[in-house]
């Protein structure tokens, strides 16, 4: 079972993302930015940083690397793909998902441990968790916001998109408390907090995060 | 528009020059003729005149700074050592570990997002260049008061500046200070330090070595930053309106840092280097007399192939420019084209900008004209040295013999409101507000980071080896007795290391005074240093590198002394480190160590106006013997929690751990004030489980240090003899100043 | 040598904590004549000679697949003089 | 209602690392009309009524003290019609 990490210029939690995905009991594959050969993988994640610095907007220029084209292409085919916090923002930039994450509503960088719920587990991502479940895990960003018009949020709503929300009060002003969310398809989920970073106690707030990589094994198994 | 050539300068010797405005005397000029035997080209003049300057020379401070090596303590862990970008030690298992603090005060006065950036974006180079790689980063600053407006205006840019540049490159921040106090208003502090680790073989110095060898920038582009003073000469030889406006400040680009560590990563791991230097202060001036006295000293370089951003600057503004994310490497001719490659694949611009020559001068030329033509060594290294006039300052006698009278709450009213006070003060209050702006998590080996006592991160996944890294100043005392300030703040950061568990190895430092031209702060100067060698030797630490920082003054003010201290431990497995507080109920809290009547330099003392007294003396021998208390309580697994006590005393640190997670405490004390407010160094509180207490005894009594029971842990409050404070009012207090403030 | 501009704004039914943030610290300051502030970009783009129309064609397909978001921001393109 | 609109860029001389990253990404995608861009912020403020000399005058202010940061970026104020 091979999970794809992908780098571009600027990505700091691969590391991290091929770490968990280790310790989740998959076969990390690294995949770089320039190179649109997905070396077989059978799921993709995109890690967090500051692809291309940020710049102009998160995720705006690492959209059209070479490697989207064949990720965007495969996921158009149902392979699981998890875009986590810039891999979120690369996600809705690449119009796989909709919204669109901006500034903090305070306006600076947010590095906390967050409580989420997981509201949807019929992803591959999420089915270890129990519907409703409360995990801790940290959150960084600087352009966590989650924003869509109205329309785009009720049907969210409506088809159980969100897959999790955050619990408490609104860390970044996201609408609807939204964490996390799938396409209609439901293989493809961004999240913005970093599941990465709570593989253990030893380093993270929690091994809550473990729970999106022992999914995808699971997901795969099947 | 007259180019000033090596052959100029031999035919018309007479010249006029503007060495003043460049800030050499004329005893240096004089030196410099004398040095080429001919007065200076103009592009010689403005590298003398740069890397001749305080900030490069250290011409002020090396006659005091010669002490650390002279008493430096034998050493085995010592892999490299004062003198080159950053010092190595060895932490075991073939890993090397490079540490340093560099200051960039001023620009962050002027510009604090930037000024902030680029100082963190210059100390991560200077490691990156031992060949490390980068791995966390801490940020120790200072402020004027807490609401002062212009704080207001400083610190969130500062604070902003720090984390954007640090989280755009990926390296968690793991610890630093925010201390606020009138001096040093005009005056903000910005010390950043950078570790970085990799293994023995890797280290990589700056030389240029082996003729043939090719001279290689890569990086940014240079364009016309921080060359203030040169302009001078640029307008001299442009004439008025022939060059554009020179920004006066620096502007950072992370990203192009954050690809410039990864390709730089690559390119030594394919050993493609022999020697490299990173461009900072004196820019490519430092860098390339630098590298060439590394070597034999010849080098040859055509700075018209330097790219640049802005095609205006004249040869002596791009020797001067001090453009950000730029690297000079030495390159041998058959891994250039490897070299290249890896700079492609990084979208890193590189260029060859020359090669090392089997001469002893470095030679650049500008369109094939030699513009300069020096021995290296006389511009790096070779700089004036002063022996500056020092004097004790009238005002020590005069507040040593203060007595301090500030408030002894008695009462349990008196008593929960000096905690209320003290633990709300803007010194002492949680800080948050500004560490959850910095990523602490990135590269998922942060073990310990805000607010715990040191930082630590984890070099190792299989064997968990680990470091730690604690930076203290206290320049209340440091004001008191700059000779003991020095001393206690290399004590409280070696024991904020080893409440951990780590145990300290080895010491940087980053000396923030006033201006050295006067005697009384040269005096200060002169203590510290001494008091830190001292300490140093008596403490078996060797000092690895530092920097220094003059002139943080305003007017005839200067700031308090502020010698920052960070000292760097090692763990052998981070899994086993202690906590810095508890998660639990029916623990035993002791503290070790004797508490006197320390209110001299207190924040106590502080939050009542009060600078006087006399500053407690370091007692090296017992912080060392309480250090080995610490690491055996840790290896012999004795403690469940342990956490130092400092600033804020007694008071701070338990409410600092009763407030981690939650869990209160029970404490009875004998002398209530005195026990709570007092600053008596060479003191730690611990929890333990009662069926540890007698190991503790034992242990204690083996190294002779006391012991007191103060509580047990529990409840949801802080009880303090017949004083109870709820945690949630504490937590209030603690926490709702700086949003308050800052917010 | 002329210069394109190409301004970006958020949709005004999307939330602008920059531009809040501004509105609320201009009266701090003193300032009252803004009875609302919402924060955009502005790109200045530098082309060769005077620009084409369809040079200029081109600018708008770069505003709206790279320069803005069509999801959350509106674009205008023009001609500086 | 009026639209004041304050455009604030970095000086020229100054850095830009954001249009110096929108500059080197135009080209990947085929746009090769641009020779050099850089990036600012736009502010469009509304005020009650016709904008007076005297409220220009505060918003030239404003933009000075707050809009902008004069140590690195020109600000331009104009009337949007
Ligand atoms: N306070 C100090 N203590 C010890 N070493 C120092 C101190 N200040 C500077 N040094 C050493 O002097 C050398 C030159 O310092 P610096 O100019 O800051 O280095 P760089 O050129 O890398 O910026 C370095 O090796 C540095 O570690
Ligand atoms: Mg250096």
């Amino acid at each position: 079972m091979r999970v794809g990490v992908v780098t571009f210029p600027g990505t700091l939690d691969d590391r991290d993302a091929a770490r968990a995905v280790r310790a989740g009991g998959l076969e990390a594959i690294e995949l770089w930015h320039g190179d649109a050969d997905l070396k077989n993988v059978d799921a993709v994640i995109l890690p967090g940083g500051f692809s291309y610095g940020d710049y102009l907007r998160c995720g705006a220029i690492s959209r059209f690397a070479p490697v989207m084209t064949s990720i965007i292409e495969q996921a158009n085919k149902g392979m699981p793909l998890l875009g986590i916090c810039n891999g979120f923002q690369v996600l809705c930039e690449s119009h796989l998902l909709p919204g669109a994450l901006t500034r903090n509503s305070d306006l600076h960088f947010l590095c906390k441990d967050q409580v989420i719920s997981i509201e949807n587990t019929n992803t591959p991502w999420t089915s270890s968790f129990s519907k409703g479940q409360e995990i801790l895990i940290p959150l960084k960003n600087g352009e966590g916001s989650f924003q869509c018009d109205d329309a785009t949020l009720a049907s969210l709503e409506g088809e159980k998109r969100i897959i999790a929300r955050y619990v408490g009060e609104n860390p970044n002003g996201s609408r609807n408390l939204i964490a996390g969310i799938t396409n209609t398809r439901g293989n493809v989920v961004g999240l913005m907090p970093h599941p990465e970073h709570a593989i253990d106690t030893l380093t993270g707030p929690s091994a809550d995060g473990l729970g999106f990589f022992t999914s995808i094994l699971n997901a795969m198994v099947k | 528009m007259s180019l000033d050539t090596v052959a100029q300068a031999v035919a018309r010797p007479d010249t006029a020059q503007p060495f003043k405005e460049l800030g050499l005397k004329p005893d240096e000029y004089a030196r410099i003729k004398e040095i080429l035997g001919r007065r200076p080209t103009s592009s010689e003049l403005a590298m003398y005149s740069v890397m001749w300057s305080e900030h490069c020379s250290y011409k002020s401070s090396k006659v005091h700074l010669k002490q650390f090596g002279e008493k430096a303590p034998k050493s085995d862990a010592l892999l490299v050592g004062i003198g080159e970008n950053a010092g190595v030690v060895d932490v075991g298992q073939g890993y090397a570990v490079t540490f340093k603090i560099e200051s960039h005060n001023h620009p962050s006065f002027v510009e604090p997002y930037q000024g902030a950036a680029t100082g963190v974006g210059g100390i991560v180079r200077d490691i990156l260049t031992m060949g490390a790689r980068p791995i966390a980063v801490m940020d120790p600053l200072r402020f004027g008061p807490a609401d002062a407006p212009d704080t207001r205006r400083v610190l969130p840019g500062i604070i902003a500046g720090v984390g954007g540049y640090g989280n755009c490159l990926g390296l968690p921040n793991i610890g630093g200070e925010v201390v606020f106090d009138e001096t040093y208003i005009g005056n903000p502090l910005v010390n950043a330090l950078c570790v970085g680790v990799m293994r023995h073989s890797d280290i990589k110095l700056a030389k240029a070595a082996g003729a043939g060898n090719l001279v290689v920038l890569y990086g940014a582009k240079t364009g016309g930053d921080g060359i203030g003073g040169v302009s001078v000469l640029a307008s001299e030889t442009f004439g008025d309106g022939g060059s554009t406006k020179r920004p006066s400040v620096q502007v950072g680009d992370p990203f192009v840092e954050k690809v410039l560590i990864e390709c730089s990563l690559e390119i030594f791991a394919e050993d493609l280097v022999v020697g490299i230097q990173d461009l900072g202060g004196a820019g490519l001036s430092c860098a390339t007399s630098e590298l060439a006295s590394g070597g034999s000293g010849g080098m040859k370089v055509q700075l018209d192939k330097v790219p640049l951003r802005d095609p205006s600057l004249s040869p002596e503004e791009i020797l001067m420019s001090e453009s950000q994310e730029r690297m000079c490497a030495i390159v041998e001719p058959s891994k250039i084209v490897r070299f290249i490659e890896i700079c492609k694949k990084w979208d890193v611009t590189v260029t060859v900008i020359g090669e090392v020559t089997d001469g002893k001068h470095l030679e650049i030329t500008w369109n094939g004209e030699l513009i300069v033509d020096v021995p290296p060594r006389t511009v790096a290294h070779d700089g004036p040295v002063y022996n500056r006039p020092l004097a004790q300052p009238e005002y020590i006698d005069r507040v040593n013999a203060q007595t301090i009278s500030v408030p002894m709450p008695q009462s349990s009213a008196e008593i929960k409101a000096a905690l209320l006070k003290l633990v709300s003060a803007p010194n002492m209050a949680d800080k948050s507000w500004v560490t959850a702006q910095y990523d602490k998590y990135v590269q998922g080996n942060t073990i310990q980071a805000q607010p715990d006592d040191s930082g630590m991160v984890r070099i190792d996944e299989k064997t968990n080896l680990g470091v730690a890294i604690a930076t203290d100043a206290n320049a209340n005392w440091s004001y008191l007795n700059p000779y003991q300030g020095a001393k206690l703040a290399l004590a409280e950061a070696a024991r904020n290391i080893a409440t951990a568990g780590a145990r300290p190895l080895a010491v940087t430092n980053c000396l923030n005074f006033g201006s050295p031209e006067d005697p009384g702060v040269m005096w200060q100067f002169a203590e510290s240093v001494r008091g830190l060698a001292d300490g140093c030797l008596e403490m078996g630490l060797p000092v690895t590198g530092g920097n220094v920082s003059f002139y943080n003054q305003t007017g005839d003010v200067a700031i308090l002394p502020t010698p920052v201290i960070g000292v760097l431990g090692v763990i052998d497995d981070v899994r086993t480190r202690t906590p810095m507080s508890f998660n639990k109920a029916g623990l035993e809290l002791y503290l070790l160590g004797t508490t006197h009547s320390d209110l001299a330099g207190s924040e106590w003392a502080f939050l009542h106006g009060q600078r006087g007294g006399n500053s407690p003396t370091a007692d090296l021998q017992n912080e060392m013997n309480l250090i080995e208390v610490l690491l055996a309580g840790r290896s012999e697994k004795i403690f469940t929690a342990a956490h130092d006590l400092s600033q804020g005393g007694l008071a701070m640190s338990i409410t600092e751990m009763v407030l981690r997670h939650m869990v209160g405490a029970t404490i009875s004390l004998k002398d209530t004030a005195i026990d709570l407010l007092s600053e008596t160094p060479g003191r730690v509180i611990v929890a333990v489980e009662s069926s540890q207490a007698g190991a503790l005894l034992d242990l204690c009594a083996k190294y002779k240090i006391s012991l007191s029971k103060l509580g047990t842990t529990g409840g949801d409050s802080l009880v303090i003899n017949e004083t109870t404070i709820s945690l949630q009012e504490l937590k209030t207090a603690h926490t709702s100043t700086f949003p308050k403030l800052f917010g | 040598m002329a210069k394109i501009v190409v301004d970006v704004m958020l949709k005004p039914e999307i939330l602008d904590p920059q531009g809040n943030a501004v509105a609320s610290a201009l009266p701090r300051l003193g300032f009252t004549f803004a009875t609302s502030v919402r924060q955009g970009k502005r790109f200045e783009i530098e082309v060769a000679g005077e620009p084409t129309p369809a040079q200029l064609a081109e600018v708008e397909k770069a505003a709206e697949v790279l320069l803005s978001n069509p999801v959350i921001e509106n674009y205008v393109v023009r001609v500086e003089k």
